[in-house]
């Protein structure tokens, strides 16, 4: 078991930093990126793009790069630490690794290749109201007439639903069993809105809408909780990130503000806390570097390492990102300063795809058929 | 020791729970109930509505419109006002100034400001913390100039909530420079349209803008402005402090929300059946209900032992355990909203429900529960020093 | 709704605290009486019944006090204060009760009578091996042969169960359900064991011993479940006089003992988690309170009371207990200081009638049927 | 990265798992499967079976038993031991003085105690502590006076595990007395046989005596058992110190015991069911499960970066959420246990289950595994101060 990057990880690592570490430096550059609509930076995707960060995860046949989880990790690391908002999670992680397990060659080769290049976003509309988290599909359906096939129904979230330039959506087949389908969105009811972390989501309403299956068609709900769980994976390391600066932004300010003619680290109670968050980023930190280890030696075994990461990472954030305003008082409140919105997008990625809650309830019912916890295979 | 209420009070609390879920419009608790935030007519009017009962004041003196009610009456006014969704009496208003001025002002001060105050006539501001006096209240830096019949004031104050509304603002502001930090301090009323003062709102973590900066250069306050002594604003604050600590805990307005949680909970599929049928999902809600209870059992006993008019020093206890609660509570409704707590910027079209709407909004927005208004740490030190001399 | 106690419930309070507080004032003493079989001063128990205690719940006829469940929480928080081992709690409260509530006329006089008067020491039976905190009883069987009845199997562990004069006896009937029966000790098989907190278990084994059915005989479910939310709310208040002890024994601690130069107390992480402990104590005596009074007041209801006075206790006596150690360091392990036998005595209350999962079991799964805990009536 | 071994790591694995389930007398392991005290005779046994095979101290320099692995292999050798139920090498031997002696010692000590150190010939005890200096070591009094060619040693030592069976003692001694703290401190080997050198157990909250004091009155020690430079002895400590933090988190053991206890729950009747398809039951063995795991996963990556030999400053990380852990497993265990864990004190009559009597004496006694060895507040004291620069 080895945790350290080898080169060209530590490469892609600098890469990426230099890329969005820049881009978004001064936390004024992201507050307006994300006030406008698409809530991201097109000329940021571009670049990241142009880098093969778009592609990383996809097959060279089918436009991508051929890298594996790890270096899903490393970017998504990369984009949590200044809470970039360009959606590398929900567009190239999940929809794309759908187009990946699911697709024919001939759609990997269009869409991936279209993703990769950074011509097209995708995105997975899959959350129904009503739904938590499963893997199936209810409130939208799927028909078929002949040859062709129609969705009807309402999702809702979808991440970047409304700026997507092609979705996957989840349905209902006619004899049961969820299947994934193409949606051109034009002609499709989008009502896009802004979420709380400054990311984006929409309704979509669908009313007969014309669809593709994706690759043979069928029930693709194996294909879905792969795909979230490599999602998860990656959202755990994003996450990570984000902590991996909330913690020094948080001990930045306590030995720099002073209160009652001292700094604040003079505080035991306050510093104590700090180091409280400090063994949580830790852990949280081995356990989604392992899960992407996992996924990449063995992705079979992938989905239980997923809700470990998943379940670790969200006791971590909500720990580090509440702590993390309370530490800076007041000024942790306002939407200025950057720490409170580290906290609001690790409270958006922990409810993204399954809370901790969620992740502990799969384990949970799984835990009496080992004897222990092992790491490894 | 004794359950029951007594008859009379049991009546009392009939009384008021029939007041409050039929005086005040039905509109303005569903507002409440779904969590949004207020308009301002909104809290004008049902404060005006409470005020005209003799219910918006009732722990002021009764020359004032204070009712002279027992502890555990007053108790009872504030849990069933929460319980209905009635908006609490504006507290710049109702538990911080308004109780300063009668306790401290002068009787054209009284007589020119209660009954405004109290029928939210004047919409008052706090201007207490500044940017480099938070936690620290006593390092404040806003100076106030003896100037002819007037003080001239320079500074900024921070974190002045709902300050985009106000009329009024009562200001901590330093009136002798060379004195040492508590001393100094004096306790002033500045009208917001004055020249020289500007309000700029501070933009929070959950969109909202409810926090304002107030930024004063070279405003003039007739000196007749001044309440009580010239800089023995400290002690005055003390005093406005103690008051905000015992009606901080808002038991009965988390209780309001964990108990429409249990129906958000219920109204949710889960694993065939819904998710208040969830073990864990229940427990946790039990759990919670729990600390709750206990939480208003020792506000009644609290209350129990500040007949003598000064608060509890377990009036802390009430204020960290309030804050925690609530910040909880609002956390379990994030994870009741599951992946629709995202739609937090979704518009009427939606198809998720309004409480998903302001699930995680409403839970960063509390954030804040546990640093205004003396901060957790604060009530910590209070809790160590006081009650069990650390 | 009133806390406060009146003249005699105060003048109550101050006789217990200073029978009990006088003979336990020296933690070494207690220390040396627990050493000792029975485990506790049987001179001091019989001074407890010459001042009433040991009949203060029953009934007068029954050659009680009349008293009720406040006055029972007044003596059980005095003897907590000092971790008095004298089983008022096992003895009267629990095993008392029941005789008290199914007993017959004549049983009652007798047995409540010997009771009173510190000539018997009674003991419940009830815990079985594999058994957990259930009403109903299945190791140990009744039979009946014409009017005798007898009892076979074992109950382990039983509260003082060596040492007492007269069991109560819990037993599954022949046609069902669980039936209670007084059980001389004489001739019975008993290994009687020290607790880890000072207190007296044994295991009890039945082959064929004649039983008396308490009562009218038949199902006393009923009776077991009221007469241990009866205790549960008597030992929550126990708990409470423990934990009214062990914080200033903490805060005391940190304001002598120096290290680095100063008193602990001037280390805000330290004094920052007594005023924590604080809370949860002011909470947890709130809630005991409460019970009692809802006990007092509405019995019907007090299951359901006293599972949420087992709860906060449950919860309060461990962060109480477990940080009371932690703030004293390694003099908090040893025996001769007090602070650890309160931990260790905060934990054997916590499980002997159901530790706060059960109760919250008991809550979670009613949280359904109604809007809100409201503690009126 | 990546997370299958080497092959020839994997093999060392298999290797290890082989030796300590084969080699190890199945009623040692069993006595540490079942949470019983070990006598003397089964500590002394097991280490020197390990040492006979090279496994008791493998991190000391190889001149002396050492192993030369990788921190990867040692850390397998670790966990694998603790997962077989073996225990431990004696931490004051292997971890503590021997280390000490194998880096400051001269040739001679080091010839003379590190072979019988290495198999438990000589049984050491720590005499660091002091009544009066517990988290601050570095207040102790214990006076060594240098007379002739001894020492003469006069203090009290508290705390001293196991002393009871101890031949020998290691002491941080003050031998000048007017030098600051930490200076002026020494490290010197003490033969417990010495005259007016008195062991005198005390008795823990579980009832057990594992800790001692230690008196010593004009105790004799010859100068030549004084370790490295006088005076330089904080140094040595800080040393030792460090290394026993590296150890100290005890993940596999507690890795045992939680799957032990999945056992315990399976066996446990519970609603109709067993106690492990309770789901609140069950949610909490799996959290703990997790966080057990994340501590894993951390240890090894620490390990992966501490190749230069000195303690990574995350091991505090170790120490304190091993500590937590721990507890909160034995904590777990006790609720198990329910009703029976009462039956601490009984015997081999009892009805009830040998983990049952142990559970809540495991538990106490485990109160003191965030108190010894550096309290968890020393460990966030290291975090916050070497780490986080606070």
């Amino acid at each position: 078991m080895d945790f350290t990057y080898d080169d060209e990880q530590e490469a892609l690592r600098e890469a990426v930093r230099g890329l969005v570490g820049k881009a978004y430096a001064d936390f004024e550059q992201r507050r307006q990126t994300v006030k406008r609509d698409p809530g991201f930076d097109e000329a940021l995707w571009g670049r990241l793009a142009e880098m093969g960060v778009l592609g990383l995860p996809f097959a060279e046949d089918d436009g991508g790069m051929g890298a594996g989880p790890i270096e899903v990790g490393i970017v998504a690391q990369e984009l949590g630490r200044v809470l970039a908002p360009e959606p590398f999670l929900t567009s190239v992680v999940l929809a794309g690794g759908l187009v990946a397990a699911a697709g024919s060659a001939e759609q990997r080769a269009e869409v991936l290749g279209a993703l990769s290049a950074g011509e097209s976003v995708l995105a997975f509309a899959h959350a129904e109201p009503g739904s938590r988290w499963e893997a199936s599909a209810t409130a939208v359906s799927a028909t078929q007439s002949e040859d062709s096939w129609t969705l009807t129904g309402v999702k809702e979230p979808v991440p970047h639903g409304a700026r997507a330039d092609l979705l996957v959506v989840s349905a209902a087949l006619p004899d049961g069993g969820t299947g994934l389908f193409l949606v051109s969105p034009e002609g499709v009811a989008r009502d896009g809105y802004p979420t709380h972390d400054g990311g984006r989501a929409a309704r979509i309403s669908f009313d007969a809408t014309p669809a593709t299956p994706l690759g043979v068609g069928g029930d693709a709900t194996a294909h879905i909780e792969s795909a979230t769980a490599a999602a998860v994976i990656a959202a755990a390391n994003e996450a990570v990130g984000a902590m991996q600066v909330a913690l020094p932004t948080t001990t930045e300010y306590l030995t720099s503000r002073k209160q009652f003619g001292v700094p604040l680290n003079t505080f035991q109670s306050l510093s104590f806390r700090a180091a409280d968050m400090y063994v949580s980023l830790e852990l949280a930190q081995s356990v989604a570097l392992w899960a992407s280890m996992v996924l990449d030696a063995d992705p079979a075994s992938a989905q239980k390492a997923a809700a470990r990461a998943g379940l670790q990472v969200s006791r971590a954030g909500r720990h580090i990102g509440q702590e993390a305003i309370q530490l800076h008082g007041g000024i942790g409140m306002t939407a200025e300063y950057s720490i409170g919105s580290y906290t609001s997008h690790l409270t958006a990625l922990d409810h993204l795809l399954g809370d901790g809650n969620h992740h502990l309830a799969a384990l949970s019912s799984a835990v009496g058929g080992y004897a222990e916890a092992d790491p490894l295979p | 020791m004794q359950l029951e209420l007594s008859p009379e009070d049991a009546a009392f609390r009939d009384e008021m729970r029939t007041f409050f879920t039929t005086e005040v419009p039905q509109a303005i608790r569903d507002a409440v109930a779904s969590r949004q935030e207020l308009s301002k007519d909104q809290i004008v009017e049902s404060q005006r509505i409470l005020n005209k009962h003799g219910l918006a004041v009732p722990h002021w003196p009764t020359e004032w419109g204070g009712q002279d009610w027992s502890p555990l009456r007053r108790h009872i006014w504030h849990e069933e006002m929460q319980r209905a969704g009635v908006p609490l009496p504006l507290a710049f208003n109702a538990s911080m100034v308004g109780p300063v001025i009668a306790a401290f002002g002068s009787q054209e001060q009284k007589e020119r400001f209660l009954p405004p105050t109290a029928n939210l006539d004047i919409w008052w501001s706090q201007g207490f913390s500044e940017p480099d006096a938070g936690s620290d209240l006593a390092s404040l830096r806003t100076t106030a100039v003896r100037d002819g019949d007037d003080y001239v004031v320079n500074g900024q104050k921070t974190w002045t909530t709902l300050g985009q509304h106000g009329d009024w603002i009562f200001c901590l502001v330093r009136t002798d420079p060379d004195a040492k930090k508590q001393r100094g301090i004096s306790f002033l009323l500045i009208d917001m349209t004055s020249p020289g003062l500007t309000v700029r709102p501070i933009e929070l973590i959950d969109g909202g803008v409810e926090v304002n900066e107030v930024w004063f250069e070279d405003v003039r306050v007739p000196a007749e402005n001044l309440v009580g002594e010239e800089n023995h604003g400290w002690d005055y604050a003390k005093f406005l402090l103690g008051n905000e600590r015992v009606g901080v805990a808002p038991v009965g307005s988390t209780k309001r929300v964990l108990a429409q949680a249990k129906e958000w909970a219920r109204a949710t599929s889960y694993a065939g059946g819904s998710l208040l049928d969830d073990p864990m999902t229940a427990s946790r809600i039990a759990e919670l209900e729990n600390e709750l209870l206990a939480l208003e059992l020792t506000a009644l006993r609290v209350v129990a032992n500040s007949a003598d008019g000064k608060p509890h020093p377990a009036s802390s206890v009430l204020k960290l355990k309030g804050s925690e609660l609530q910040q909880a509570v609002s956390e379990l409704v994030v994870d009741l909203a599951g992946p629709a707590s995202l739609a937090s910027g979704a518009g009427d079209g939606s198809s998720l429900e309004q409480w998903q709407h302001r699930a995680t909004p409403a839970y960063l927005n509390l954030r804040k529960a546990s640093i205004y208004g003396g901060s957790n740490e604060i009530q910590r030190q209070i809790i160590a020093k006081t009650i069990l001399g650390l």
